[in-house]
C-alpha cells in the first residue's frame, strides 16, 4: 500500500499544470482568485482553449472527442484545475446531456451533439427539476403530447442553472400519465430557440443570478429530439445519477480556499498580532486541513477502487456531503476571518475591472456573497438528507 | 417571579407586536431596505409618537423610566418583523451613550425622533476589540484634532452626529487614555463613504482628517471613554440578543410552517422524522437563546461592572453559535426556495448572520466570557 | 422582568443551605465530593435526616405530610441539595408511586404508604420496562390474572433501578390481552417480599450496580393493591410522564460539576502551566459554563411560569435533552481533563474508606466510570429521541 | 495505484481477520480479559507462529521486512474482535524502538514471541508531551543512576523490560538531554503498582529509585533519545489508528445489525429515519477514519521526519474525535442493552474511549498538527 500515483500519472499532473500555467488567460485567473465575476465568454473561452488542447471532453472515450482518461486522470485533472483557479467546465453538456446521448442516443443525435459539446460550441441546461417536484423528482408535470413527428411540450422547470446562457435544455417530460409516475417519463432535447420558451432570472439570496425559471408554453418538438424509447426516460434520470460523480469532491477548489483562508487569516490582526496566531482560529483552520485530508483520501481511495475496475457506489454520497459540508465551512471560515468587513455588500466591487479603492481589504468583498451562495450546495444535486437515505439504503440495507 | 413582565412590558410587547404584524409584512420591508436611505422616516415618527424612543431613558432625561428590558422587548418585537429601522444604533447605543454622559439636551430631540446617531466604534485594524483605537485627538491650538478611520459604522449615512472614540494619551490598545468625542456627521474633516450591508442596513467607512472638537465634544471624561463605551455597549449587546431572539423566532415559525404545508412524495415534509428532530432541535435553540437574551437585558438594567459583561457575553456567544445553527437549518429545510431572494427566510438569514458578529462574534464573547470569570462556576 | 427570587425565596434558599450545612454527615459528603459509591443507608439516612425537619416529601402537599412548597421552593430545595453534594432522594416514593397514590389510591392505600414513603421506612422501585419494549412502554407483556381476590402475577421486567434496596414494587401489568395494547394494562403495588419474586443484578458497563432484572413467577398480589380501576393502568402512566419534571434539569449537581472540573483543571498541568490556561481548554469550560446558564434561565422560566399556574408541558423534554447532553459533556471534560489518568480502572478506590495512595490524583478514579455511567442519561428516562419526538408533536404540531 | 494493498498484504489481512472471526468470539476474549495477565500467552504464540510479531520487521533484523503498513493492517483486524494482546506495545512501540536502536539481539526474541516490553513515555506531569520528562539519570560511578516516576505503562505488569526515557541533561521540557534506558523489569530499584485499565488492558505506575543502568542500557545516542522516541511513537500512533479503524468498523456493523433485529412500535428500530441517518454519518466517520489511518502508516513507512509527524497527529486526531462520536451514538442506538457490560458494544465503546486518549487526545494532536504546519495549505 502506498500513496503514489506512479510516475506516469506524476507525468500528467505536470502537463496539466504547465498547461494552465501557460494557458488560462490571466484575466480569468485573477477573477478566480479574487472571486469576482465570471462572464460566459470567460467560461467558454476557456473551454475553448481546454478543446483546442484535446482535453475538451476530459470524461469522455476517443471515438466521442475526448482523451479517454483513465480515472487517474480525471481525477488529477479536476483537482489540478480547481486548485490552479480554471473556471468550472459547464456540466450540462459535459457530464450529463453527452454521456446520457452517447448511451441512449440514436447515431443522428450523437453526430448532431457531440462534437458541438466537446467543442464548447453549443451550451446546455438541464430541466429535471419543476416547482413542487424537489427531491421527488418523479412527481414531475410537465406534458409533451404527440401530436404526429412532434411533441407540443408545456409546463415549468425551475431551477435551472445557466439557462440564461444555454442553446439547449434536456428535459424529463411526461408523456404518460395513466401509469405509475416512473413510467411515463421521457427524455427530450428542446432548442432554446423554439417558440414558446421564456426564461426567468431566479436571484438567489446574495444578489447573484445563477438559476432560472424556463417556461414551456406549447413548444414544438420533433420527436428525433427524443433520447431512447417514449416512456422510458426514469432510467435516463437514474443512469445519470451514478454518473461520475467523484468530481463533486472539489479537493482542487478547496485546497485554493483553503490557501486564501491561510493568506487571509495572517494578513487579519486580532490584538495586534496576526489573526493566524489566534489558538482558536489557528484549530478551526488544522480541522479544516485535516478535513480535507480525509476527504482527498477517501477520494484517491475510491478513484482507485474505479481503476480496479469497481463502479462508483455510495462513495459518492459520502463525497457529497462532505465536500460541500467543508466547503460551506471554508467559506464561513473566510467570512468569520474579516470580521466587520464582512458586512459591506459592494456588488460593483465583484465586476472586474471596477477600479475604486475598495472598501475593506481588497479580499473582502466576495466572501460574505460566497457564505451565502454555497448554502446552496447541500441542497441542489440531491440534498445531503437524500444522499444520507442513499448510504442507508445502500450499505446499510435499511 | 424571575423573569415575569410588568403590565407596561406586556402592554408595550404588546403594542410591537401589533405594529409589526399590521404595517411591517415583508413587501412592505423589502421597498423600505431598497429605499434611498434603507428605513422609514414615518415609521420612526410612528416610533416617536407611540413612545418607543423615549421608553429606555429616565424620566429625569425626558424619557419613560425603562431601561435595557424594555429596549430589549421593543427589539426582539422588530426583529420578528426584520425592521429596518436603525433603533439599536440611534436609540440603544447612540441614545445609551448621551444618558451616560448625561447630555439630556439631545436625548430630547432623539426621543423625539429628531436625532439619528452613529457609533464609530469599530477600526480596521481592531477586529472587535473596543480598546484598539488608533485614531488620534491631538492638541491645536485651544481645540482638538481629530484623524484616523472608522471601519463600518453604522447608520452613519443616516446619522446627525457621530460619536467617536479618539486616543487622547496611551498606546494602541491601552484602555486608559481612550476619549468619546461628539461630531456633527457634517463636520469639516469628516468623510463618509456609504453603502449597503448584507442584511439591507446602511453603514459607511469614515474617515476623520483633522477635525476638530472643542471641549463641549467630548463626551464623559477625557481618557475614560472605555468607561462609558464599554457597558454601553454591553447594553447595546444584550438588546441585540432580545432582536436575535425575534429574528430566530420567525426562523423557526416560518419554517415550521413551510414544512408543514409543502409536500414531497405526496406527504408534508413535517412528516419526515429527521426534520421534526432537527426543528425539535431548532426550537430549543431559539427558547434557550431566548432565556439568556432576557438574562442579559435584566444584568444590563441592574447597574454596570463584571456580571453585566459576563451576561452579554454570555448571551451573544450563545446566539451567535445558535443563531448561525438555526438561520442555516432553516435555508436547508425550505431547500431550493431557501436560497431566492424572493422569500422571506432567506433575509432572516442574513439578518442572523450579520448580527453573528456584531459587537463581536462567539469566539470573541466566549473570549471575553472566560477572561471576565473570577469566581470558578458562578 | 427580572432575575429575583424575591427575598421569602432567597431566606428559604438560606434555610435549605445551612440545614445541609448542619446536618448532611460529613462522610456522605466527603463521597459525593468525590464520587465514590453510597450505600443504601447513606441515601435513606439523609432521607431520614430530612423527614426529621418535616422535609422527607419535598413536593408532596401537607395533608400527605409533605411541605406544601411552592414550584419556586422546589426548584431551590432541587438545586441546593444537588449543588451542596447531597444525595439524591430515590424518585420512585417521593415522586412516582407517592403521587400516584395521591391522585388515584384508595384512602387505605393512602394510610398504608404515604407516611411510610415520607418516612423512608419503605424503599419503592419502578417495574415499567420490560425485555423487548424499550421506548414502547405499552407493549409490556407481564400478566395479571384475577384469580378472587388476588392476581397471579408472571412475566419479567428489567431496567429496575434500586430493586435490590427495595421494599416494594409498582408495576404496569396486563390484565386484558384482548383489546387495544393500552387499555388491558393495570397498575399494581407488591411486595417484595411475596414468594415468586427474584432479582437478578445488571452490571453496566463501568462495572457498577444500580440496576436489576425482576422476574415475577406465580406471584399472589391482592387485588386491594391494584391502584385505580381494571385496564386503566395506563392513564396512571401518562399522569407519570406529566409529572414534576424540572427537577430532571439538574442544575445544582451540574453546578457542582463545573465546579469540580475547574479545580481539577487548575491543579492538571499541560507544558508546565495550569490546564485551566490552555486556551482550547478554557473555552471548552466556558462553553459548558454557559450551556449551564442557558439550562438555568431556561428553567427559571419554566418554575415561573408554573407558579404563576401553567402547567409544565414540553418544556420538560427541552429541559431534560438539554440537561443530559450537559451532564455527558461535564463528564466528558473530566475526564478528558486528567489525560492518562482516566486509564486505570480501580474501582477499590471509589470505596470509601480504602486508604492506600491513589494511583494517579486522588480525584481521578471516579471520572472514567461516571463517564461512562451517565451516557444512560440520554436512553433512560424517555430517550433524547423520544424527547425531540414529543417537542415536534406537541410544540410544533406535527 | 494508492492505497492498493498488495498480495502479501492481502493475505496477511485475510490470515487475521479470519483468526479473529474463527478464534476470537466475545465470550472468549471476556475470559482471556478477566485472566491474570489479561491476555493470552497461547495466541501469542500462534501470533509468533503466524509471523505476525516479525512482520513489521527488517529482514536484516530476523523480520519479514513489511512495516508500519503491515502492522497497521493486523492491528486493524485485531480491532475489529478487541484483541487484548499487548502487539501495540510489544511488537510496534517497544520493537519499533529496538529496530531504531539497531538492537537486533533482542528482536530475535521478540519475534521468537519470547519477549514482552513496555515502554514509559508518559509521567505524572507531563500530560501527552513526550519531552515533559522529570526522571533524572546521574552518574553515579561509572554507571548512571535514575530515579523517577513513569505514568501508566502500559504492559508493564507482563513486561520483560521496560524502555524508560530520562533525562540527562537539559531542563525538565527540553528535547535535548533525554536518553532511552532498557531496563530489566526486575532490575532493582524498579518498583511497578499493577492495575486493569478501562478497556481491560494492564498497565502500573512504575517508581524507578537509583535504577543502575550501564552503557549497554543505552537505546541510540545519549541526550538524543527523543530523535528514537517521536518516530516510533509517530509510528504507533498510525497503527494504533489502523486499530481505531476496525474496532469503528465493529461498532457500525453490530449496531446495524442491532436496529435491524431489534423491533419498537412493531417495526424494526431501522426503520427510523432518523437512526438511519445517523448511522450513515458513523459509516461516513468509519470510512474517512480508515482513510486516515492508511495514510498514517504509508507515510510513517516512508520514512521519518515532519510529514510523518502530521500525517499521524491528523490521523489521530480524526480518529479520536470521529471515534468518540460513533461509540456514544452505537450506545445511544442500542439503548439500554448499550449500558450493560455483557453486550459486545460495551466493551467496544470503552477501548475506543481509550485509544481516544492514547498518545495524545485530539486537542493535543491538533495543536501539534498545526505546530507542524510549514507551508499553509500542504
Amino acid at each position: 500500500m502506498d500513496l503514489d500515483i506512479g510516475s506516469e500519472d506524476q507525468a500528467f499532473r505536470d502537463e496539466v499544470r504547465a498547461f494552465i500555467d501557460k494557458s488560462l488567460p490571466s484575466d480569468t485567473r485573477d477573477k478566480m482568485r479574487r472571486g469576482l465575476k465570471l462572464t460566459k465568454d470567460d467560461m467558454i473561452g476557456w473551454h475553448r482553449i481546454l478543446h483546442a488542447n484535446g482535453w475538451g471532453a476530459p470524461g469522455w472515450p476517443v471515438e466521442y472527442g475526448g482523451p479517454d482518461w483513465t480515472p487517474m486522470q480525471r481525477h488529477i485533472f479536476e483537482e489540478e484545475t480547481g486548485r490552479n483557479h480554471c473556471p468550472r467546465l459547464m456540466p450540462f453538456g459535459l457530464k450529463m446531456v453527452g454521456p446520457v446521448i452517447q448511451a441512449f442516443g440514436s447515431d443522428e443525435q450523437k453526430a448532431q451533439h457531440l462534437p458541438k459539446i466537446a467543442s464548447a460550441e453549443i451550451q446546455w441546461c438541464q430541466g429535471y427539476s419543476e416547482p413542487g417536484s424537489g427531491s421527488d423528482l418523479a412527481s414531475l408535470k410537465t406534458r409533451a403530447v404527440r401530436d404526429g413527428d412532434t411533441y407540443i411540450v408545456n409546463g415549468q422547470k425551475t431551477w435551472t442553472t445557466a439557462a440564461h446562457w444555454a442553446d439547449w435544455i434536456f428535459c424529463l417530460v411526461r408523456t404518460d400519465d395513466t401509469v405509475k409516475k416512473q413510467e411515463g417519463i421521457s427524455f427530450l432535447l428542446i432548442d432554446m430557440a423554439t417558440p414558446g420558451i421564456e426564461v426567468k432570472p431566479i436571484v438567489t439570496m446574495e444578489g447573484g443570478h445563477e438559476v432560472n425559471e424556463v417556461f414551456f408554453d406549447d413548444v414544438a418538438v420533433p420527436v428525433s429530439n427524443r433520447v431512447g424509447a417514449e416512456n422510458k426516460g426514469w432510467t435516463i434520470a437514474k443512469f445519470l445519477l451514478g454518473h461520475e460523480r467523484t468530481s463533486i469532491a472539489e479537493i482542487g477548489r478547496s485546497k485554493a480556499q483553503l490557501e486564501k483562508l491561510t493568506e487571509i487569516a495572517a494578513a487579519e490582526q486580532k490584538n495586534g498580532a496576526p489573526l493566524l496566531d489566534d489558538p482558536r482560529f489557528r484549530e478551526k483552520i488544522a480541522r479544516a486541513e485535516i478535513d480535507l485530508m480525509a476527504l482527498e483520501m477517501t477520494l484517491l481511495r475510491v478513484v482507485s477502487a474505479e481503476s480496479a475496475g469497481g463502479a462508483p457506489g455510495p462513495e459518492a454520497s459520502l463525497l457529497k456531503i462532505r465536500a460541500t459540508e467543508l466547503q460551506q465551512e471554508l467559506s464561513e471560515l473566510l467570512m468569520e476571518a474579516i470580521g466587520y468587513y464582512s458586512h459591506p455588500d459592494t456588488p460593483e466591487a465583484l465586476e472586474f475591472g471596477w477600479n475604486e479603492p475598495s472598501v475593506g481589504p481588497d479580499y473582502a468583498a466576495s466572501l460574505a456573497p460566497v457564505y451565502f451562495n454555497l448554502r446552496k450546495t447541500s441542497i441542489y444535486g440531491g440534498s445531503n438528507e437524500v444522499q444520507r437515505g442513499i448510504i442507508s439504503k445502500m450499505v446499510l440495507g435499511f | 417571579m424571575p423573569f415575569a413582565l410588568t403590565d407596561e412590558q406586556k402592554l408595550l410587547q404588546e403594542s410591537v407586536d401589533r405594529f409589526v404584524e399590521r404595517d411591517y409584512g415583508f413587501d412592505i420591508r423589502t421597498r423600505l431596505a431598497e429605499s434611498e436611505t434603507g428605513w422609514s422616516a414615518e415609521n420612526w415618527a410612528i416610533f416617536a409618537e407611540l413612545g418607543w424612543l423615549g421608553v429606555p431613558f429616565p424620566e429625569a432625561a425626558g424619557g419613560h423610566g425603562g431601561g435595557p428590558v424594555e429596549a430589549g422587548l421593543i427589539s426582539e418585537a422588530l426583529g420578528k418583523g426584520l425592521a429596518v429601522e436603525p433603533y439599536l444604533w440611534t436609540v440603544v447605543l447612540g441614545g445609551g451613550l448621551l444618558a451616560r454622559a448625561g447630555r439630556t439636551d439631545l436625548l430630547e430631540a432623539l426621543i423625539a425622533g429628531k436625532l439619528q446617531l452613529a457609533t464609530g466604534f469599530a477600526e480596521p485594524q481592531g477586529r472587535y476589540a473596543l480598546n484598539d483605537v488608533a485614531t488620534m485627538a491631538e492638541k491645536s491650538g485651544g481645540d482638538l484634532s481629530i484623524s484616523g478611520r472608522k471601519a463600518v459604522v453604522f447608520n452613519a449615512p443616516s446619522a446627525d452626529f457621530l460619536i467617536v472614540p479618539a486616543r487622547t494619551a496611551g498606546a494602541r490598545t491601552d484602555a486608559r487614555g481612550i476619549t468619546l468625542f461628539l461630531l456633527p456627521a457634517d463636520a469639516d474633516g469628516v468623510e463618509l463613504r456609504p453603502y449597503r450591508t448584507m442584511d439591507d442596513s446602511r453603514a459607511a467607512e469614515a474617515t476623520l482628517s483633522g477635525v476638530r472638537a472643542g471641549g463641549d465634544a467630548v463626551l464623559g471624561e477625557i481618557d475614560d471613554g472605555l468607561a462609558l463605551l464599554e457597558p454601553a455597549v454591553d447594553v447595546a449587546t444584550a438588546v441585540l440578543c432580545c432582536e436575535a431572539a425575534g429574528v430566530m423566532q420567525a426562523l423557526v415559525s416560518q419554517t415550521q410552517d413551510y414544512i408543514k404545508n409543502r409536500k414531497q412524495f405526496g406527504v408534508p415534509l413535517s412528516s419526515f422524522q429527521v426534520l421534526q428532530h432537527r426543528m425539535a432541535e431548532m426550537f430549543i435553540h431559539m427558547e434557550q437563546t431566548q432565556s439568556m437574551a432576557y438574562m442579559a437585558v435584566v444584568r444590563g438594567a441592574a447597574g454596570g461592572g463584571r456580571e453585566v459583561s459576563r451576561a452579554a457575553s454570555a448571551a451573544k456567544a450563545y446566539a451567535g453559535e445558535k443563531g448561525k445553527l438555526v438561520g442555516q437549518d432553516a435555508i436547508q429545510m425550505h431547500g431550493g426556495m431557501g436560497m431566492t431572494k424572493e422569500m422571506p427566510i432567506s433575509s432572516y438569514f442574513k439578518r442572523i448572520t450579520a448580527i453573528g458578529s456584531l459587537f463581536g462574534d462567539a469566539d470573541y464573547h466566549l473570549d471575553r466570557f472566560a477572561d471576565l470569570a473570577g469566581g470558578g462556576a458562578g
